[in-house]
Order: C-alpha cells, then structure tokens, then sequence
C-alpha cells in the first residue's frame, strides 16, 4: 500500500517504480487473493465502528445516553462515506502537493468498475478507496468517546463532516498519499499518526473545549453496561486484523505478520493494563482488561508492518502500563473531562506506537531498520511525524470548534443534558 | 388490620416467604429497593473513578394481616430474616383503615 | 454468478457460453481467490440473519417478545438449511425448465468435494450452494417482521418450510436458476426481487392475515432495546458486502464495486431518512437512521453489480426518503400491523431498488445499459420482474396461510400474546 | 494442514511427500486465495472467543456474575496469546517426537515474514501459527464453562496457564504436530478430540474438583439474560466456518465441503434438541435451540474434512438427542455441577463426533474411508483417540487443579460468592 | 386525607388512571413489584433445571387523597382493575397524617 | 414514631440524604418508581407510533423518624429537594405502631 511509498525518502519516485517495474513485464494484474483479503479487511474495519466503537462506548455510558452514543458512530459511518465519496478520497489520495491531494476524484466519477490505485495495483481501485473510507470512517468516530454525554447532535455533524475534510485527508495525504511525511520516512503502517493520535488529539481538545460534563467528579458516572463495551472491544480486536493486516493491501507475509504481531501486542497490553491495576487498585477489571487491548491494538498499528513478535510484545506490554497511566493518573489530576479517554487510550496509545515503531522496527519485515538495528535517526523522524500531526490536529480542531460554537452552538443545555442525550435529542429511550 | 412492612436481604426472601407461610399466610408484595443504613456498601472503579455505592440492595415484603396474627408474622419474619449481621434490616407495622379485595369487593379480614 | 445469466434475452445460451469458451482451452480451474471471496462472503451472510436480523428484530419488540423473536432467525436458520439440502437448492438451481428446477440435486447427494456449478465454474459447488442457503435463509427471516409478536411457534416452523419451497425456490430459479425473468433480461444482482420484494409482500400477507396485536394503537409497544436493533443493524450492513459483493462469485472489478456502491447507497439511505425524520418530526432518531440504512442495503441490491457510485446514492437517497414514507405514513394511514415494516422497508425499499436498477445500470459495469443510457426499456423489464415476483409471493403467501390457519392454527391466544411469547412459547425470560 | 498427515499411517511419509513433490517443481510458494482464505478463518475463529464463547457463557449465568464470566473468556484470549508464543506453539508443533514438540520455536524467536512450515506450505507461518493459537485460546475457554460464577480468578489464570502448556499443546502434537495419534491414523479434521473432549473432560473434572454452587438446585439459578447466549451462538456458528473450513489450510474443494457439512450438522442438531425438548417438556427453548447448534457443530467438527452432507445430517441429529440427554438428565442425575455444560455439551458432543467420524467418513473427502464404506476399524482407531485424550486431559487437569488448591486456592468465598463475582473479584457492575 | 395503595394487573394500568381522572384526580405513584398469592405463576425450564416462578408481577398504585373521595376512588379501582380472574389484587386505605408538595410547602388537601 | 414518605425528582437524591445525615439520619429505603403528576412527560416516537410518556421517573424515600424529628426531617426533605418547578413531589407523613431492628430485636424508637 502506499505505506510502503513511506519507506524510503524518494517516496513518489519508490512509489511509482513497483508500478513501472511491473509494466515492463506486463499491465499490472488483480491478483484474486490480494482482492478477497482486501474485501475482507473492508469488512472487518467497518465492523470496528459499527458495531465495534458504537457498542465499546455505549457500554461505557450512564443508561440515558446509551442510544445517543451508538447514534454517533452510526451517523458518522453515513456522513463520512458520503463525504469521503464527494472529496475526502480525492484530497486524501489525488496525486497533489506535499500538503494536500487534488480534486481529479471528486465524487468518484473517474473510478469504473477496472480502474487501478497505481500504487496498489493488485486490487480493484474500488477496493483500495472503500477500505481506505473505513480508516476515514473510524478516526472520527474515536474522536466521540472525548465529548460523549453533552454534545448537540447537529453540532457533532457539523464537526466530524468539517473535520474529516480538513484534518483527516490532509494528514492522510501526509502520510499515505505521497505528501510530506511518508516522504520524510515515517513509519505508520497502519495509522498511528493518521488514526490514533490524530483522534486522541482531537478529542482532547473537544474535551477542553466543551467543558466537564455536569456533575463530573461528583455525581455517579458509572458505566451502565459493561458487556456492551466488552462486546465492542471484542469486534474492535477482530477487526483490527483488517486493519493491520489489511494495511499490507496484499495476502501476503507481511500481512500475515502483520496480523500475528497484532495479536501479541494486544494480549500483552491487556495483561499489563489488568496487572497494573490489580497491583495499585488491588482488583483486576474487566474494563480494565479491555481498555489494555485497545491500548495494545492502538500502539502496534503503526508497527505492525515493520516489527517482529518480540518487539511487538514489549509494544504491547508498554502500552498496556503508560495507557493506565494516562486513563487514571494523568486524567484526574489535570482535570479535564474526556469521558470515554479518546486522549487517553487513542492519542497516547498512538504516541508510544508510533515511537516505538521507530525502536523495533526491522529491516527484514518492513524494509526499514530501526533504531535497535542502529538506526537511531528513525525515532527522531517518528517524533516529527508525532508532532506534525499533533500540531496540525489540534490547532484545526480547536478553530472549527470554535467557529461551531458561535454558529451551531456545541453542547446541550443542562437540562437536555440531565435527561439524557436519547430522549433529548432523539425522542427515543431504552426501556 | 395491620399492615406489615419488612425491608430484609435479598437472599432472605425465600426463607421469610416459607416461615410465613407456615402461619397460614400466602399473599404479599414484594419490591427490590435500595436501603442506606449502617451497612456500607462496595467500591466500584472505573479508570480511576471511584464511586462508593452507599446503598445495598434490598427486598421490601408488604403484607396485610389480621390483628390476631400480627405479633406471630412480625416474629416470623424477624427470626427467618436474620443473620446477625449488620444490615439485616427493619420490620415496620402501621394500622390498616381498610382492605379490598379487587376480584370480589370482600372488605376486612375476608380480602386478605 | 447466475446472476450474469441475467443479461442477455438468451440466457441459457449465454450461460454456458464461458463455460464452453473455458472448456475450449481445459477444464475450467478453481481460483483460491474467488473461493476465499466466497466463503467469506457466505460466513457474512449468515452473519446477516444469525445474529443480524435477529437483533434487528429483537430490539425493536417488546421485552416478553425479545428471545421469541431472536428464536424464529434461530430455528428458520437451522428450518431452512436443511430444506435447502433436501430439496431447495435443486429446485432452484436444478436444470429444470422456465418455471421450476428439478430433482436431480436432491438431499445433495449429487456434490462431491469436486463438483463445479457450470455457471460458477471457479469456486467448488459447495461453496457455491451454501452461499446460495445463506440467501435462502434470510428471505423467510425477514418475513418474520412482520407477524412479529402474535404469531404461534409451530405455524410459523410450517409456514416458513412451505413458503422455502412453495416460494423461495421458484422465484430464485425464475431470476438466478434458469427462469424465465433471468432469460427476459430482469436485473437483479443480489435479490430484490428475489429477496425482498418477495419478502416484503409475503410480510404484507401475513400481517393483513393474521391480524393486528392486541392493543396495537392504543398500548405503549415502544421497543424494548434499541441498541440490540443498532448491533442488528450494524451487522447486516457489514454482512452486506457478502451479500451483494458476493453475487459477483468473483474476487474482482465488479465484486469491488459492488461494495462500494453498497456502501455508498447505505449510507445515502440512513442520511435521507433520518434528515426526513428531522424535518417531519423535528429529531432524528436511532431508528430512523438504522431502518434507513436497512432500506439503502435493499434498494442497492439489485443494483450493486451495474451502477457507479452517483447512481448508488441516488438510489440510497430515494429509498431512505420513499422508505420513511412507507413505514410512518402509509402505514398508520391503512391500518395494518407490519410489526417490524418487513413490507414498509423490504418490500417498498425491494420495488425503489428493482426499477431504479433500471435507470441507473452502467453498460460497462454489468453488461446492460439502463435508461439513462438510453436504454429505456430496462425499466419496462424490471417491472415486469418485479409484478411477477409479487403476483406469485402474494398469492402462494396467502394460500399457505389459510391452510395453516385451518389446520394449525397461526396466532398464539389472546391470554399467550398478552404474557408474551417468551414465556408462552418457550418458557424461558429475559430476567 | 496437518490434520492431513492423521489419514495414513505413516503419517510423516505422507507429510513430506507433498511438500517434496513440490519442491521437485520448484520452492513450494505462497497462495495468495489460501492465505487470504486462512487469515480471514483466523479471524473468524478469534471471533468465536470473544466475544462469542464470553456471549454464549455469560447470557447463561446471574446478573451478578456477567461481566465476570466476559472476564474469564477475554483474560484466557490474552493470556494463552502470550503462552502460545513463548513456548506452547512450539510444544505443539516443534518437531520433537510423538509426545511432545520441542523447544525450537520458543518466543517466536525463528518465525520471520518469509518463514513457511512445512505441513502448510502455501501460507506464511505467521498465519499458520496464529490461526493454531486461536484454537489454543478458545479451548481453555470453553472448559470456563464449568466453573462458572465459583472460581477465584487468580486460580482461573494460573489453572489456564499451566493447563495450556502441559495439557493443550501435547495433545495438539498428539494429533496434529507428528505426534502418535495422528501416526496412527486417528481422524480428526478440526479438534474433536484435542480441543472439545479435551475441554469437556477438564470441565468434568473442574466441577467435579471445585464442587457445585452454593444454593445448586434450591436457588433460582435461571439465565439473566438469554439474548447474550443468542448472539454468542450465532457468533459461534457464523466463526465456525473459519475453525472447520479453515482446517483444510487451503481455499479449495476441501475447505468448502468442510463449510457445507458444518453448516448442515449444525442445523440438524438444533432441530433435534429442540424437537426432543418439545417432546419431553412440552415447550421448544430458545435455549435448548442454541445449545442443539453447539453440540452440532461440536460433533461436525472431527467429521468436517471427512463426510459428506447426508453423514453430517446424521452426525448433526445424533448429537442435538444425546446432548440434550447428557445436559438434562445426565447432570441432573449425578449431581454434578457443570454450570454451563462445558462436559455436557463439549465432551459428550466431541465423543459422538469422533466416533462417528470413524462411521461417516468418505475416502473421496478426505482420503480415508469410514466403516460405511467398509473400514470398520476406523471406528476403533477413532475411540483410541478418544481415550487417550480423556485420558491424559482427566488425569493432568486433576493434578493442576489440586496443586492450585493447596497454593493459591481455587474457590472464592461464600460471601463473595454471594454478592457476585462482578463485583467481589472485578469491583464492577452491570448497573 | 387517606392514602390509598392498590395492587393491580400491570396491563389494567392505563383503564385505572384513566377511571381516576374521570374523578379528578391527576397524581399518583407507581411501582413496580411483584406479587405472591393465590394465584399460580408459570414454569421456567433452562437445560433440564426448572425454575417455578411463584411470583407475578403487579403494579402497586400509591395515591394520597381527601377523605371525601376515598369511597369513590377504591370503588374506581375496583371497577377498572376487575377481570374476575384470579391475581386481581387489593386495594389497601390509610391514614394519612400530613401532606406536603415540595415545590409551594403547600400542605394538607390543598398539597394533592 | 413517624413513617415519612418523599417521592422526589431523582437527581435530588444525593442532596436530600446528605440534608438529612446532618439531622442524623442515617437509615433509609430508596425505591425507583413512576410518577404521575401535573408535570407533563416526553414524546416518544418510533417509526412514526408516538408514545407520550405520561409517568416520569422519580425516587421514593421511606424513613422512620422519632416522633421528635419529625418536623425538621420534613422540613430538610422539602428544603433539598426543591427546584421550585413542576413536578418536584410529595412528602407524606404516617403514624407507625411499631418498628423493630432485624438483627437485634429492638423495638421502637432504639431500631430505627
Ligand atoms: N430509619 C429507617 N427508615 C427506613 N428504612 C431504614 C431505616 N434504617 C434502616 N433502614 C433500612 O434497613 C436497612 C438495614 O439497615 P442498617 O442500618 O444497614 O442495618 P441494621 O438494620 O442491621 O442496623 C437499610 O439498608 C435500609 O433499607
Ligand atoms: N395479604 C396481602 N398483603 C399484601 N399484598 C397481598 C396480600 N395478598 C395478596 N396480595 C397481593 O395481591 C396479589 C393478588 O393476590 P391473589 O391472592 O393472587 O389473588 P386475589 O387477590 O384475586 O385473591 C398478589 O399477587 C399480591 O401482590
Ligand atoms: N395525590 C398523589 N398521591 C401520590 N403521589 C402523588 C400525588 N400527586 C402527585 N404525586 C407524585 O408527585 C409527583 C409530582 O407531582 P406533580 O403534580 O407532577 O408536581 P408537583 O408536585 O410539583 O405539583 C408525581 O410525579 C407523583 O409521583
């Protein structure tokens, strides 16, 4: 995939030599497991936002937000596709600058039933924009755990329809679509700068902008139902097999590599998070177990592509700690209210991934050695991918926001917020 | 007529319900509330939110019952609904104006 | 796949034509590829109904009513796989004449591990039958909407079992097998007629034979759990690309594009009802934004293997707007109790679907023209398949009831619906 | 997949010979169908543990008991994760001798993204392998079952750890890694014998070893919320595609009939617990449907490489009758307390598959007949597996279970026990 | 004043308001529960272990009103819960010392 | 001995008690129940079938009060639980023969 243009820092001229190579010998031709596995990983990444996110946040929320909740990951999945049809995959992937794609794919009206994505040649070109519109889907998505509880309806479309446009395409170009930061040889083979810290940024500044839900600190916020968000936990770590090992775009080595260095880091995420509770809170939690695998998942995602099992674990096991830190810890003593720790799982997740990437990477896997291979310079060109995209989502997000919250307005009032978002906004109650 | 109100553990219902039954008695009310008392409840945490939920499940029982009975279904409940720990709850008894049975319009002692 | 037959007004000519031009250079070989895809795609398809449309339904009944209606999916699942083996799929796939297939299929005993399926020559029969039971298997599910919370647990076994091969089986030889739609050159990808026009009217029949609930219009029959609905939801559009990109029985162009305009008109559907819900009602709801997904899946099926994009949305656009229409005001407006709109969202989202196939097939997707190719007289066809599908599905439908009536008896008594199903029928509690 | 080596006797001969046959060709080389095909089947089958065997199991016990049942199934996915890597795999399927594998794939250090197994030459090794972990992971999961709302977690942890290592692996080398099982001729295509008897008799023995639950059989004990167990069957039916058709390790002819006879012993098994249960009780169960589809697709799983669709009619109807026997009558008869059927419908339902795997099997399947066709030992051979893994599972998981009891000890306390161990172990609430 | 409790059929719920409003009454209290009596409730099977669920479950109605209605108000009851069937309930009358609406202070007949 | 009632709106629970716990107060039972009232419900609508909800979701509090507190424990009840707006609710008041504490027999004003 086009991670593979990050590999090198001549990244258009790589990208398109395979592609030339190819034509030498012949027209580049679909390959049918290449396609079925791609397909398949399509699936599997939409089943992560619905129902995976939907249910994982829903099951984290009091009673009479429950409905609410899963509404926002639903109607984020309808608008993004729409968007992401009418320009969002144009921005993201037209050829364009080092900043930004073009409009040559505005609407998909130049995609037909054979077009090819050059650089994933051995797939339907319908394919490789459909799996990519599920990473567009799921980032926004993520961000809705940081303003769960007290964001208006209308706002929140407002905001994800804006966003996506404005922040996820451009740092997806960045990265993925032959913009700068692929260029300069990040690492992010799945989406640890593109998905994760982007959402984990964005949503801590909606939680700072939009301010602690009332009662927060006070009143009981206690989950109400816990087996949905194991339920959604679960679909996110199956799903999450799309997305890493879909991230290869081919049914290859590397995807089934990638697939198992998933698998480990997030098991071993999940023990460090529950072993690190059980030693400090003196129980292991369920919600604990789960937010350590997400953790694990969000952390291997830029590695998965370029790491072995071994440096997936100490991922996994990092991750699983530095995240309870951060969802307990770090939360409480600054105060600021990210419900259901976008920020917290999401973006900090995806830095010690995205750093890591830089330490464990391997030349044999993913072409690129890291610094445990002597390749020291690569954290530092991780760090700048970090803070490129940091920079970048936070500042965006701040702005629209605010230009939300004079026109639209952003949150409910106390009142639709203390009778909950279902009933208020949607006329609808679980009984 | 008297009307008897026992707040008592969960788990106490099926053993109350028998003593009860021993003295003939075969019709209450039963609702799940919440009781504050002495007893403290657990600690629940959630990413590093603790909350102390102070209040216990417990078993409301609401009988009517005929004078003469009143002394025998108090003790009843009293001694089947006990464990000796705290928490086991309280009996309340207040007088009862009037019964009536729904089905037949039998009033007093008949209704029960 | 069959579907292919479809194109040409001389469709068993042109069925074994590839065929033929394979067996010209050898023996047509598997392709791991398309068998992947299609083994994938058959586990998403029972994915659809188990526990898909169970949950869908599930969560939109009343709390005694919810394990009732998770067990119709259940045991139509279990109902009809083997009366697919016995003698479904060889009545509708059996050689057979214009109207009906034949016995040579018959308890399977026919397949081998080797055995091909002349029309879908890259995949083992198997595979190809099973994906074809999974069809089989949620058409009767669907119907089950309708009857939803009234209907007696061995009538509907009955039921169910007559109308598979009463209605199924011949409708699908009619499009898919053979028939005579397919050879009159109706499009129908993934079963709108087939599927849900035949679904939807069938739900019609039962909901006007047996009656409304008691209490319908003047009892609370709010849901119970709207969330089961939106997990329902979530996994019949996941499972979705099974179903419609999976007709391609292919891993390829035209399988890509199936999902993409699948995906694309969803999402179109559940923005269309639930912006017409805001309008109309002045919220959107949970809902409405998952029944108008149901609906775009619907109306896209028939499409999906022979329009773009653009023409997806347009026909998701139509369906969610035509859809909300059919299940509020039409509705409430006849009086009759389609319980859970099996007619108002398959039925009437089957018929947008079906016609606008023929306005909006692409020559170079599928083969055929539609009108805004110029091709005008696609839309003539279309109707046609579809007055067919419902004259049979109507009539049949409602002379299986009536016997059933007379000898089984169809409804529950008045006492057994005013408990609830759960308890009545099954003996078991959601506690 | 190596479950091929178990239809000759000379098992390793025959091993070889394919992979040298091809390697006379050339280096066998990767497939991309057959890889795309074993990663999606990896998927399918993480799918069945979480959240499946966690939804089957915890929409069967009290409300108090939940989350924490959820709890065992998504800590045993991490922990045997970890396990697998760092020794059990290379227990497994190390080359060794026909006890046990050896210690030469230890921490995954030799598995790179070109390393293939021999047994499995058309798909990556980081595939192979992860696909055989999850079948490590969902197997002590299913022995949960058992012991369900009385067993401390600590205890639950280190009883899966070392049960993973000293009972799992050298089973699985038994019969599918070159141990003696598969040397002599046992059949067994997807884990009759090393995964379901294994589970049932280690759940017989954990019930038997912790005792029943305070108040069992005075107590009211019924499920709390069945539609759980719904949706945990359906997950288990749909990702059970991937454990049996995965088990040809090939997108084939094979993989496919192994898909078709799952999906159609499952359904005659749930008709047939359901139909028995309507005789016997009067009332059909949604339960008792569930349940019957459990044991099908148990008792499918040995046979599923191996029959044909009339066999696993057959084999489905058998098991749902005996099943509903051994989980009704049987338990209630001698009193043991296994809470969720793990014996009942495991155990039981592996011994009828692997027997009648010996009765059913094909030779045009999958290379060896069965007593049908003449090979009456076959039958014989099969119970020698049956024994032998009874055997060693009873006798080591007694030992584990004793050891644990005197050191960290294996039940919670009465009081705990009491108050739910959702709350009293994981300090959590369904609210 | 009295207070008035009535134990009904959860599906007679709506005709019990409604016959109420007719009189003019508009407040009331309900409550879930759960019943025990003579009448019988239905049996539960999971997996061979059967359950026999001798509650039933009831709706309690809580009104406080002016000693002047109270003989309509039981007789309102009685008429609209009535199906002659067994499990119909009861209808319980106190006294009722003192009322108080939090939101005026209100008290007494004018608090209702 | 007085038996006081309150029904209130639910998110005034937490200050009522702590109102209440500077009387001393710390024995209580809490019920979930519906309200009908003056206060209008919500409007449900699902596929077009509106529902007006016209019970609202409110907590009753039941405590035993000596006969001496009473006054005051009303009084910190009505003071806490009011927002000045519809629906806040009730407070009744009954007279209680007699009270006993579960785990120790005691009787009278020393259970509560
Ligand atoms: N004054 C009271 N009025 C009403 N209910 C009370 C009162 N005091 C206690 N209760 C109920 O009795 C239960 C048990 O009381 P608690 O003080 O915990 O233990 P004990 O009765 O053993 O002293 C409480 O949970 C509450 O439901
Ligand atoms: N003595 C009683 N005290 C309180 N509630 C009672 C009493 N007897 C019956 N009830 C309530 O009334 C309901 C109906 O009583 P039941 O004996 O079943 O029928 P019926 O009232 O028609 O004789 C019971 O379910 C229970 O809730
Ligand atoms: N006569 C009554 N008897 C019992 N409960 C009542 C009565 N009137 C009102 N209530 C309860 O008090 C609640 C509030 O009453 P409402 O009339 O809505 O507002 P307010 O008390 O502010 O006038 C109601 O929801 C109901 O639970």
């Amino acid at each position: 995939m086009i991670k593979k243009l990050g590999l090198t820092t001549t990244a258009l001229v790589a990208a398109l030599a395979p592609v030339a190579a190819f034509a030498q010998d012949a027209a580049p031709e679909l390959n049918s497991g290449d396609t079925a596995w791609m397909m398949t990983s399509t699936a599997l990444v939409l089943l992560m936002t619905i129902p995976g996110v939907a249910l994982f946040y829903a099951g984290m929320v009091r009673k009479k937000n429950v409905l609410a909740t899963m509404m926002q990951s639903f109607a984020i999945c309808a608008l993004v596709t729409v968007i992401w049809m009418v320009a969002g995959y144009s921005l993201a992937f037209g050829t364009g600058n080092a900043i930004i794609g073009d409009l040559s794919k505005v609407m998909l009206f130049s995609v037909g039933k054979d077009s090819v994505f050059p650089a994933a040649a051995t797939i339907p070109e319908s394919v490789f924009l459909t799996f990519q519109m599920t990473f567009a889907i799921i980032t926004p998505a993520l961000i809705a755990g940081a303003f769960a509880e007290r964001m208006k309806f209308s706002a929140m479309l407002w905001f994800m329809g804006l966003w996506s446009l404005l922040v996820y395409s451009p740092i997806c170009h960045w990265v993925w679509g032959g913009g700068f930061l692929g260029s300069d040889g990040v690492l992010d083979f799945a989406g640890g700068t593109v998905v994760h810290i982007n959402a984990g940024v964005a949503g801590l500044v909606c939680a700072l902008v939009l301010g602690r839900r009332v009662g927060f600190g006070s009143e009981n916020m206690a989950p109400f139902n816990l087996a949905l968000a194991v339920i959604g936990a679960s679909m996110l770590w199956v799903g999450w097999f799309g997305f890493n090992a879909g991230s290869a775009v081919a049914s290859d080595g590397r995807a089934g590599m990638a697939m198992l260095v998933t698998q480990v880091a997030t098991a071993g995420a999940a023990l460090a998070w529950m072993g690190a509770e059980w030693v400090v809170r003196g129980k292991p939690s369920v919600l604990g177990a789960i937010s350590g695998a997400v953790a694990g998942l969000v952390a291997v995602t830029p590695a998965s592509g370029f790491v072995l099992p071994f440096g997936a674990l100490v991922i996994g096991l990092a991750a699983g700690v530095i995240c309870f830190w951060s969802a307990t810890w770090l939360k409480h003593t600054l105060g600021y209210d990210d419900s259901l720790d976008a920020f917290g799982v999401h973006g900090v997740g995806g830095l010690v991934g995205a750093i890591l990437t830089g330490v464990f990477a391997v030349e044999a896997v993913g072409g690129t050695p890291g610094a445990l291979e002597g390749n020291i310079g690569q954290v530092v060109t991780q760090i700048v991918g970090c803070l490129a995209t940091i920079a970048w989502s936070a500042v965006a997000t701040y702005v629209i926001l605010r230009v939300l919250d004079m026109t639209v307005g952003l949150r409910v009032t106390t009142e639709q917020e203390s009778d909950g978002l279902d009933i208020a906004l949607h006329g609808e109650r679980m009984q | 007529m008297k009307f008897v109100m026992a707040i008592i553990k969960p788990f106490k219902l099926d053993e109350v319900r028998e003593a009860l039954g021993t003295l003939g008695i075969q019709g209450m009310t039963v609702t799940e509330v919440k009781g504050f008392g002495r007893q403290k409840g657990q600690t629940e945490v959630y990413r590093g939110a603790e909350y102390v939920v102070n209040f216990l499940p417990k078993v409301k029982i609401e009988l009517a019952v005929p004078d003469a009975l009143v002394a025998q279904v108090v003790e009843a409940i009293q001694a089947a609904a006990q464990t000796g720990k705290i928490g086991d709850g309280k009996i309340f008894v207040f007088n009862l104006n009037e019964t009536v049975r729904i089905r037949t319009g039998e009033r007093g002692d008949e209704a029960l």
